[in-house]
């Protein structure tokens, strides 16, 4: 099996998504709300798994633009769940060494007083291992 | 194959619903499709008439392989017969190859009235299987041995 | 009635008030919340993937104390509530997390799922009863219209959480009319705040925020109230507009008259 | 012991070129009861048929097997045969070694072999056959028609054509269905109740058509041929023979504040009304759930201003029992409701309305009297957004797996109705794919787009956003252009998915015809008989069997009369001898093959037997022999073996198995 083909079955493992469930409606895409931040577009993250290029999904902006909100999810009408798809490549991209989206270091300058804990936890199990 | 059956043939049944895969196999001799003499057809109004019994007693009485083919799925003359006779097999495989009979002695395929090709293509690895196989000794009844 | 209690990491810092209108409403309804000892912080995001199962098991240790204890499990932080439902769903229905969390924590009993949780809003739905808390009721707030601000985490994914309505909630209008005032529905209700993304990308969530006040100010909103720390954050953080955001608890307890004795 | 003759075919050189024909028929004469064999030519020829009635009378032969080509090829000539020469044309078995022997092998010496073989199996089974007659039953000369829609409609007009009488059952107060609603239909565009309404009077005058309308099929006993069905009519609260549809009545009533079914609640309706002005008959029902004089005693002003004093508050419901032969069920669809679509803020919105709503509010006789309005504000819009598959094509289950079918083909009707009615108002469709097939139907299509300049963008809506300006936002995506659209608009359609009628579960039951995991019908077979019910004498027309247009429903509409007029047109039914039949003896009353039959053939009855001198009333299996259609399902389920075949009883295939394995 060629690595690409691996990495693409590792992202359907972790996510347990099934891409070839995915119509192409773009309903995800109408729904997300970081949809203009995003390089790679909800609907398109089953292609990229589709055709094996996790590479570039792992590379992409969008990864860090996710909010989890879960809209696309909510609206999937064929249950593809393309939320559950990006965490998966984002844990590949956080679960390696060293590759963290937020290093501790930076914490400090962005607190400020009001900043409530479950934001940092939340960041923190978001950008990193 | 052992080596005291060098001259062996084995026995074959093969259980065909009257309306998909009779037919599929009418086609395959229409269409001069050959396959090994080694197979007998039983014509049965649907897979779903195959009492378990029925292919029990054949090993019983000395056959290597039984097959058994109907409509495919969905596609059942009578609806929902064939989904019987698939959860049938099911069952009655899972207790054969606990009893230790090979599980290749068995099969279920779906064969459509259109299908004669692939009719003479099961009949051609299902026989070259039971070849492998050899001969069945587990469950035939000794009494029925010449 | 007699309920384990999960506070969560926030609600005993930052979010103190949320906490404490929440303890003393309880009890002016006649509740208790039992806060579970020794519980750990619930991570703040579910973790989606399948392989996951160490970072679920905070949870699985709060939902099996409140099994030990044969009580309904109460969160009132939004996250908590999500992280914990989506949790107990996986030890309830994921066949493979629920062997594997269960040997890891290596209970006399596996946990399976058993503890019922309970959000407080569902508490005071389900339980309560909305009418019974109309009648309780000694300082309405007549006159007031309040916009519920929902997020995504107390609804979505909707057949999980089964808390509510996804699209089109109703609950925290049903509590907002029970306490006397005026619910304001305005359609960003359950659209997403930007959520932790606001430590990092700060425009993305002001962006968001604002849409949320602007929508909610737009269909005659005076204040909006939230069940989540990091939504109140956001929304009086992030957004530029001067809407208060209070939480639904502080009103609560202003309404029940019990707000003063606590603070 | 039987008396068997085999009879062994050359089928020229087909069978003779490979198999040693004459080998056989002497291997034969060493079979049990095989007291003649003999080789020939061609056996089904006229000769060949002569030598069998020969041998039958000669050799008095009580069973006989012809080794020749398959069965599906001659059977029924030799059962023939053997009928004419005084012999049960069930004791004829053939061993097909044509098609499974001679032609796919070229060994002589093996497939002698297997020609053998085969012929012995025959031959064990017709040791064990036993004479069977094909049972009779009559044919009842009346269709029953469950829905008036346009299936219904059509359907019985063309039995009744043919010359039998109909009755058409419809729930509702008048006949029309779902596409008295429409307003316009396409790809012609001509208007849906100028081609309905007359065959609606067509039907009510026909001669041989009877209609029940606010009535309801209440029970169905019996079979194919002879069924017989509970009709409720429920109570009308008006005389249909003294009412002369002057419409006073509705006039005049003070409770009008009724949701207008017809026009889908938009509108409100009095309590005593007829659904719309073409209603057939056009006779008022009271609504009694409305209806004042009903709710407090008081009022009766219908029954003051009725010149013909057809008003009667005291009518009951009433029960007719009648006999058929045919049923055919035209119990059409309806949207689903949208509930679980909130994201679209059907519910939070008035001007967000459904496509069938829209039908209504382009219709002169509807709320808006034709005119394209706002049902918030009654302004007219200028920015209209269609939302396509709105719970089609959902994987989920908050909506259906199916494409509806026809929301491409009217939303671009609609699109194409408004620009051409509104040329200022834009209108654009959010669409997935665009579905087309059908005669004129893309070209259609196009139409819209490149005529009339509606607006097609591919992507679907995650949501409607009301504005607190009282416009709607529609967040949309373009797949193509690659870019999450806003769209403001001030009214969006929601093409929403079919169902089919939800009475329908009940109605099958009652039928015993089999529903599918979406509620509609099933056919006997998808593609050979995509107009009969697996369940015989039961017919499907229209949306009920799966979605559909109106062309297509008139075409199945006709196909499912036609085969009612075939089963019509027969005095009596011959039904096939090879069904199930229980031992009584062995029956244990468990319901288990009752459970796997499909065609309902089966019931339980108490029944007094006989088990060895012991006298005593069980519960056990009856077969129907009308209706069992001999696939077998039963024996294989019956845990006690009580269940059997006739034609290919457990005991003829074992014998055959046993043969084979020799």
């Amino acid at each position: 099996m060629s690595a690409k083909k691996k990495q693409a079955e590792l992202i359907e493992e972790i996510s347990g998504v099934n891409p070839l469930k995915c119509m192409k409606c773009g309903k995800c895409s109408a729904s997300c709300p970081s949809y203009n931040e995003m390089d790679i577009k909800p609907h398109q993250f089953v292609s990229y798994v589709i055709n094996e290029d996790v590479e570039s999904l792992v590379n992409s902006a969008s990864l860090w633009k996710c909010l989890s909100c879960f809209a696309c999810v909510e609206r999937c009408p064929r249950d593809v769940k393309p939320g559950k798809l990006i965490d998966a490549a984002r844990q590949m991209v956080v679960r390696q060494k060293e590759q963290t989206y937020l290093s501790p270091d930076e914490i400090p300058e962005l607190l400020d007083p009001e900043l409530p804990q479950q934001l940092l936890v939340s960041a923190f199990r978001r950008y990193r291992r | 194959m052992s080596i005291e059956n060098k001259n062996f043939r084995p026995k074959i049944v093969a259980f065909c619903c009257n309306w998909c895969s009779y037919a599929g196999a009418d086609l395959a001799g229409s269409s001069r499709l050959s396959y090994p003499a080694d197979v007998k057809v039983i014509r049965v109004p649907c897979s779903c008439r195959v009492n378990p019994m029925f292919i029990l007693r054949a090993f019983e009485k000395g056959a290597d392989g039984v097959i058994m083919c109907g409509c495919h799925p969905g596609d059942c003359h009578y609806s929902t017969g064939n989904y019987y006779a698939r959860r049938r097999m099911t069952l009655l495989f899972s207790m054969l190859d606990y009893i230790g009979v090979e599980n290749g002695r068995t099969r279920v395929e779906w064969v459509s009235a259109a299908e004669g090709v692939k009719f003479s293509d099961t009949m051609n690895s299902f026989v070259e299987k039971i070849y492998s196989l050899g001969e069945n000794v587990r469950l035939g009844d000794l009494r029925c041995r010449s | 009635m007699k309920y384990s209690y999960y506070p969560g990491c926030t609600l005993r810092t930052k979010a103190k008030d949320l906490d404490d209108y929440a303890r003393a409403s309880a009890k002016a309804l006649g509740f208790e919340l039992e806060e579970i000892e020794d519980w750990q912080c619930c991570g703040g995001v579910y973790p989606l993937g399948t392989d996951e199962i160490a970072t679920k098991l905070s949870c699985v240790r709060a939902l099996n104390a409140a099994k030990e204890k044969e009580q309904e499990l109460v969160t009132v932080c939004s996250a908590c509530h999500h992280v914990m439902k989506r949790v107990n769903d996986d030890m309830k229905n994921v066949e493979d997390i629920c062997t594997r969390a269960n040997n890891y924590m290596e209970l006399d009993e596996p946990y399976k799922g058993e503890t019922n949780v309970l959000h407080f809003l569902e508490v005071l739905r389900d339980k309560v009863g909305f009418d019974e808390l109309k009648k309780k009721v000694v300082n309405p707030l007549t006159g007031k219209k309040i916009g519920a601000y929902y997020g995504c985490l107390l609804l979505r994914p909707g057949k999980v959480l089964n808390f509510d309505n996804p699209e089109n909630p109703k609950i925290m209008e049903d509590f907002i009319r029970a306490i006397g005032a005026e619910p304001v529905i305005y359609p960003y209700r359950n659209e997403c705040c930007g959520g932790y993304i606001s430590l990092k990308e700060k425009e993305m969530a002001e962006n968001m925020c604002d849409k949320i006040t602007e929508s909610a100010e737009g269909f005659g909103a005076d204040m909006l109230i939230t069940a989540c720390p990091l939504c109140m954050y956001n929304l009086n953080k992030s957004s530029r507009r001067e809407i208060p955001v209070v939480y639904f608890t502080e009103i609560l307890a202003e309404a029940l008259g019990v707000k003063e004795v606590q603070a | 012991m039987q008396r068997i003759g085999v009879f062994v075919c050359h089928c020229g050189s087909n069978i003779a070129a490979t198999v040693d024909v004459a080998k056989v028929a002497e291997m034969a004469l060493m079979e049990p009861g095989v007291v003649h064999a003999e080789d020939y030519q061609y056996m089904c020829s006229e000769a060949g048929q002569a030598k069998i009635a020969d041998a039958i009378h000669e050799k008095k032969l009580s069973g006989i097997v012809v080794c020749s080509c398959s069965p599906r090829m001659h059977e029924a000539t030799f059962r023939k045969a053997a009928e004419r020469a005084g012999l049960n044309p069930y004791m004829v078995e053939i061993a097909n070694i044509r098609e499974h022997c001679s032609w796919i092998h070229k060994d002589m010496e093996e497939a002698t072999k297997k020609a053998v073989i085969l012929m012995r199996a025959a031959v064990a089974k017709v040791n064990l056959n036993t004479p069977l007659q094909p049972g009779e039953s009559r044919v009842t000369k009346r269709a029953l028609i469950i829905g008036g829609g346009i299936a219904g409609i059509q359907t019985a007009l063309d039995i009744a054509d043919a010359g039998y009488e109909v009755d058409i059952v419809e729930k509702t107060p008048s006949i029309g269905g779902r596409m008295s609603q429409l307003d316009k239909t396409f790809p012609t565009l001509d208007c849906s109740a100028c081609i309905l309404t007359p065959k609606m009077v067509e039907a009510s005058a026909h001669e041989k058509i009877n209609i029940y309308t606010y009535s309801e099929v209440e029970n169905v006993s019996g079979f194919v041929g002879d069924f017989t069905v509970d009709i409720r009519k429920k109570a009308r609260s008006v005389d249909m023979d003294k009412c002369t549809g002057c419409g006073v009545c509705q006039e005049k009533c003070p409770s009008k504040k009724a949701p207008s079914e017809f026009n889908r609640g938009l509108n409100n309706r009095s309590a005593i009304y007829t659904p719309f002005a073409q209603a057939i008959p056009n006779v008022p029902v009271i609504d009694r759930e409305a209806c004042i004089k009903f709710k407090t005693g008081k009022c009766g002003i219908c029954s003051k201003v009725c010149q013909a004093g057809a008003i009667d508050y005291e009518q009951k419901d009433e029960i007719i029992t009648e006999k058929y032969g045919a049923i055919v069920v035209a119990t059409g669809f309806d949207t689903i409701n949208l509930e679980k679509y909130d994201e679209y803020a059907y519910s939070q919105s008035k001007d967000v309305i459904t496509s069938l709503e829209l039908e209504r509010v382009m219709n002169a006789a509807g709320p808006t009297h034709g005119h394209l309005e706002r049902l918030s504000d009654g302004k007219a819009p200028k920015e209209m957004v269609f939302i396509q598959c709105v719970g089609s094509r959902c994987a989920d289950d908050r909506g259906k797996p199916y494409c509806s079918k026809i929301c491409c083909m009217y939303t671009a009707k609609h699109a194409m109705l408004i620009r051409d009615k509104y040329p200022d108002v834009n209108v654009t469709v959010f669409y997935i794919d665009v579905r087309t097939p059908g005669k004129n139907f893309d070209e259609f299509y196009r139409r819209a787009v490149e005529q009339y300049g509606v607006n097609y963008i591919k992507g679907q809506v995650g949501k409607v956003i009301p504005q607190p300006n009282g416009k709607l936002l529609v967040q949309g995506s373009d797949l193509l252009d690659n870019r999450q659209i806003l769209k403001e608009a001030d009214m969006v359609v929601l093409a929403t998915a079919i169902e089919p009628n939800p009475d329908v579960r009940k109605i099958a039951t009652m039928l015993t015809a089999s529903i599918d995991t979406n509620n509609f019908l099933t056919e006997a077979h998808a593609k050979l008989r995509p107009v009969e019910s697996p369940t015989a004498g039961i017919f499907l027309s229209g949306v009920c069997q799966g979605p559909k247009d109106i062309p297509e429903t008139v075409a199945q509409a006709g196909a499912a009369a036609v085969k009612a007029i075939g089963l019509l047109a027969k005095d009596k039914l011959l039904t096939n001898p090879c069904t199930a039949h229980s031992d009584e003896l062995l029956c244990n009353g468990c319901s288990t093959c009752e459970n796997v039959c499909p065609y309902g053939a089966i019931t339980y009855e108490d029944k007094e037997v006989n088990d060895h001198g012991i006298r005593e009333v069980r519960r056990l299996a009856v077969v129907n022999s009308a209706l069992c259609q001999g696939c077998g399902a039963c024996t294989v389920a019956c845990p006690s073996g009580a269940m059997d075949l006739q034609g290919f009883s457990n005991r003829q295939i074992i014998a055959e198995v046993d043969a084979i394995c020799r």
